[in-house]
């Protein structure tokens, strides 16, 4: 193991602590909980509350879109586990303004029924309560089954447009609509080439020998659609790229947003890689880059590897994504 | 079985529940992400430290409830939050009883397997935790005796178990998979599996 | 190798080029040599300009840093070597808008030798020149030898201290002074856990056992001053902040600005659990943090690690600090 | 010499200086970031293809000059601007000259010499190229004839690489491992001495 970290068991509560340590300006825990962080000004009253959730070891994903004009709050899981329901009922209650709460996470197993049973509680307390999922790995499962799909980095143009709805004014139902809407147009394929190592196991979640490349990888190491010897960028870019334009429909003439997410261990030298070829195959196709991200935007501790997240873009999205954003993670000025 | 003898029985079945972590770590750990070891043992073990915390005054409901949430909280996972969920709509069936016979476990186990296929929208056949749970609860029902009623729901899970090789993943990480699915037995139904064997055993 | 890469000579080129068309706006080449790459509006008439440069492979070092209230341009060398006078004097032409140009970069021999020649180039053209080196790293010399150090991460408060002084008006001598006062007062010092391979080289820079940990490394991966088992994070976190704050003599009462640095592959999960750890021990020492920046700031690849930077405060430089500042990969509201 | 002799010269002297890459690279991995074995190399080559680009008719100053500034741009690392300011510092003793005799390369060589001592503030013993370059110099003055003072120079650059062993690294990025230098030759002088060794078999 090649880990800066104390006693495993104690990771999760001590990065969080550090976080809380760090921004206090701009995140706060309610009650004592350190598995719940939300905005320090929440709850916004009469604002639609936002609570986005998940498993640890993804920074910035969950915790980072927690801010003004993105989530309201996070309930925080161990590394790649699910957060409790408890957590999620506790997220829901501090940023509650009034205006009810949209549930916004990754389609996990464990998420969604942790986040179901959070809905019910929250219910009994007359909390009103939506959710919409992240489905973006077209890796996970084919096109006809879109609602199947893994959720990985491309939540973050969900994120984005549901926190400018909701920072605009927009209720419940509306900023539900624009996530599923921002969801419905995006699609992710990510490449790993080496794998993580789990802080409490030890060793790592899967093997991958040095030269090979697992193409359609998920944020925990899911095996995806083909394993391979490595190939250059170049390749690796089409190879992402083409299955979602294909998927999202993409033709000719539309506008896009791009997000080139590094793993953990990926040099932000070979992101940009990645995108001078992406630039050069859009551009082949007729397709405008209206708004692009380069860096980690959702890792898997130390992964080595990369994903391309592709938004379909519409004035209404281009507009919401441009919307002012501001969490100690992210900014949109 | 009264409420101690229930507690006593809950605990020493748990006891050694976490001796099969590793082999259902490997497991998940080929089809999904490798934390079923981790749910089940410190799972078990929050069950056991709330038994203990519990009085015996108490109605074998409400053990079966604090059972549901130690379990829930312990690594909130979906086997986790399944199982709760399984036991939280067994803990209704039992409210009013003191006690609890064998009918009462069944009844028991079939709101569990309802509400694990509720929630988890999933059918046996799917390779799930139901594919061992839903065949040893035929088997409970239709055993000759009493006496031999745990045997035969171990060699019906037992045989789940076994089934769940030769078929693909329809629910949870490891539907990702697809076909390469095949091949492993379900790592939740194995769990369920082991948990009956260490009941029996105790 | 774990890279995603097309031809190892083309690394350099082809991610800057992927910077330039992602960020068009922001910055531009002077000429065709993508290996300068400078502020979109330079030169900024009447105001100093400040050009950095150095290798490549530390990103956002060096080129992140070319924005408004940071440095106006970069020369850009291959992964780990210096870039060449000649790109130093082009870049030292794109950005003097008649004030005279700050040379702002690490003290590595052949850096200091190419920025010496430009400058000596540079006066030959009538553009007046001065240098001011980062020499952070506090493993690499002694105190009394503080000039002949390396620099390392620490840099950044340098920038953001120069930069802030250029854009409010200062003219050449107070820039280079405040550059030189924020690197006087600033202490770096780093932990490597494992090697970089570079691009055309194709195997590690050194060898470092799974476990085992080298500290006071520098960001090329030099040897520092202990070698040992892989230790705890608090164990870490002492270590490293301990002799910076001796170094800078920083005393019971004093505000500092903290920097935690991930050198590449190490997790942000990571550096906030030594965040954490170096908030108690310096409360405990009865400091204030009163600006804290956690993330990549200067990577050397992939290499797993991480360093601690110290800024000891005044009101001059908080100022400074907390003056805007905006480029692709760093932003001051 | 004259021009198109120096020319043919400096390009034969070159050609094969790249087979020593790797010894380079690995000592300079071991004192330093290991890109020597690449500055000579890609250097060697830059220079041999900038002679090829130039003219026949230009002086032996010119001559210099062009190695100089295709040597420093090829890897412009310290040993590359270094040399490149020697070379460049070298070709202004030669201005004005049409052919060059052992006298003319030891003044260029002393000029190369001092220029890197100033430019790098480094002196003999510091565990530096000039620990080969200034013992070759000297034999290079007191050789008793023409013929044998290349060989008398390579002599005095091994013994020069020989003794950098013994002491610490105190300039370039090897003074940072101060007592940990000690025990391996100096990477540049190390260098210089394959590069007059190639020279006097090309
Ligand atoms: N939808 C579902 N319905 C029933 N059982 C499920 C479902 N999804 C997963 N399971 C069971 O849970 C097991 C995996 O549990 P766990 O490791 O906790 O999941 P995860 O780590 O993906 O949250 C599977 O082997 C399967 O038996
Ligand atoms: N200040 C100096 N004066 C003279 N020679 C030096 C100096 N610094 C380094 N060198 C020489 O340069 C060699 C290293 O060259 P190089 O690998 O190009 O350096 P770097 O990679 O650090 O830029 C050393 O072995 C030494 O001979
Ligand atoms: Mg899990
Ligand atoms: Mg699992
Ligand atoms: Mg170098
Ligand atoms: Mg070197």
């Amino acid at each position: 193991m090649r880990k800066i970290i104390n006693n495993p068991d104690d990771f999760v509560d001590e990065f969080v602590e550090g976080i809380l340590l760090a921004h206090p300006t701009l995140l706060k825990t309610p009650g004592d909980d350190r598995r719940v962080l939300v905005r320090a000004d929440a709850p916004v009253a009469g604002k639609v509350g936002i609570v986005t959730g998940g498993g640890s070891g993804h920074l910035p994903l969950f915790k980072g879109y927690v801010g003004m004009g993105l989530c309201d709050g996070v309930a925080i899981g161990n590394v790649f586990s699910s957060p409790s329901s408890e957590q999620v009922l506790k997220a829901t209650q501090a940023v509650d303004g009034g205006a009810g709460v949209l549930y916004l996470f990754g389609n996990y197993g464990g998420d969604v029924l942790n986040f179901e049973l959070a809905a019910d509680l929250a219910e009994m307390e007359d909390i009103e309560t939506l959710s919409v999922l992240g489905t973006d790995d077209v890796a996970s499962q084919p096109h006809e089954r879109k609602a199947d799909r893994r959720g990985v980095a491309g939540i973050l143009f969900a994120y984005k447009c549901a926190g400018a709805a909701a920072e605009r004014g927009d209720d419940l139902a509306a900023v539900a609509a624009a996530a599923q809407d921002a969801i419905d147009h995006t699609g992710t394929m990510g490449i790993g080439l080496s794998p993580t190592i789990l802080p409490s196991a030890g060793k790592p979640t899967f093997e991958l020998a040095d030269g090979e490349m697992e193409v359609g990888i998920g944020i925990h190491g899911e095996p995806g659609i083909h394993r391979g010897a490595l190939e250059s960028a170049d390749l690796i870019a089409a190879r992402l790229l083409t299955p979602i334009l294909d998927d999202l429909d993409i033709a000719s003439g539309d506008r896009i947003a791009v997000l080139v997410n590094g793993m953990g261990a990926t040099p932000l030298e070979e992101l940009y890689v990645l995108y001078r070829r992406i630039f050069q195959l859009t551009s082949e196709r007729g397709l405008t880059i209206a708004k692009s991200y380069i860096g980690e935007y959702a890792t898997s501790l130390e992964m080595a590897g990369a994903s391309i997240s592709v938004l379909k873009l519409n004035d209404d999205r281009l507009e919401l994504l441009n919307a002012p954003a501001h969490s100690p993670f992210f900014r949109e000025a | 079985m009264n409420t101690p003898e229930l507690k006593t029985a809950i605990a020493d079945g748990l006891a050694r529940l976490s001796t099969h972590a590793d082999e259902l770590r490997d497991l998940d750990a080929a089809l999904g992400d490798g934390d079923l070891g981790i749910t089940v043992s410190s799972g078990s073990q929050a069950v056991i430290d709330a038994l203990g915390q519990l009085d015996d005054s108490v109605s074998p409901s409400e053990v079966a409830k604090a059972c549901a949430k130690a379990f829930a909280n312990a690594n909130p996972s979906t086997m986790a939050a399944l199982v709760a969920g399984g036991l939280l709509a067994g803990s209704k069936v039992w409210s009013g009883k003191t006690t609890i016979d064998l009918t009462d476990s069944i009844d028991f186990a079939q709101a569990a397997a309802d509400s694990i296929s509720t929630r988890g929208k999933s059918q046996r056949g799917d390779k799930t935790i139901l594919d061992a749970l839903m065949p040893a609860i035929d088997a409970l029902r239709t055993a000759p005796t009493t006496d031999t009623a745990l045997s035969a729901a171990i060699a019906a899970a037992e045989k789940g178990v076994e089934d769940t090789k030769g078929v693909q993943s329809r629910r949870g990480r490891a539907a990702w998979l697809q076909e390469r699915s095949i091949g492993l037995a379900d790592p939740g139904a194995t769990a369920f599996l082991r948990f009956l064997q260490e009941w029996k055993t105790r």
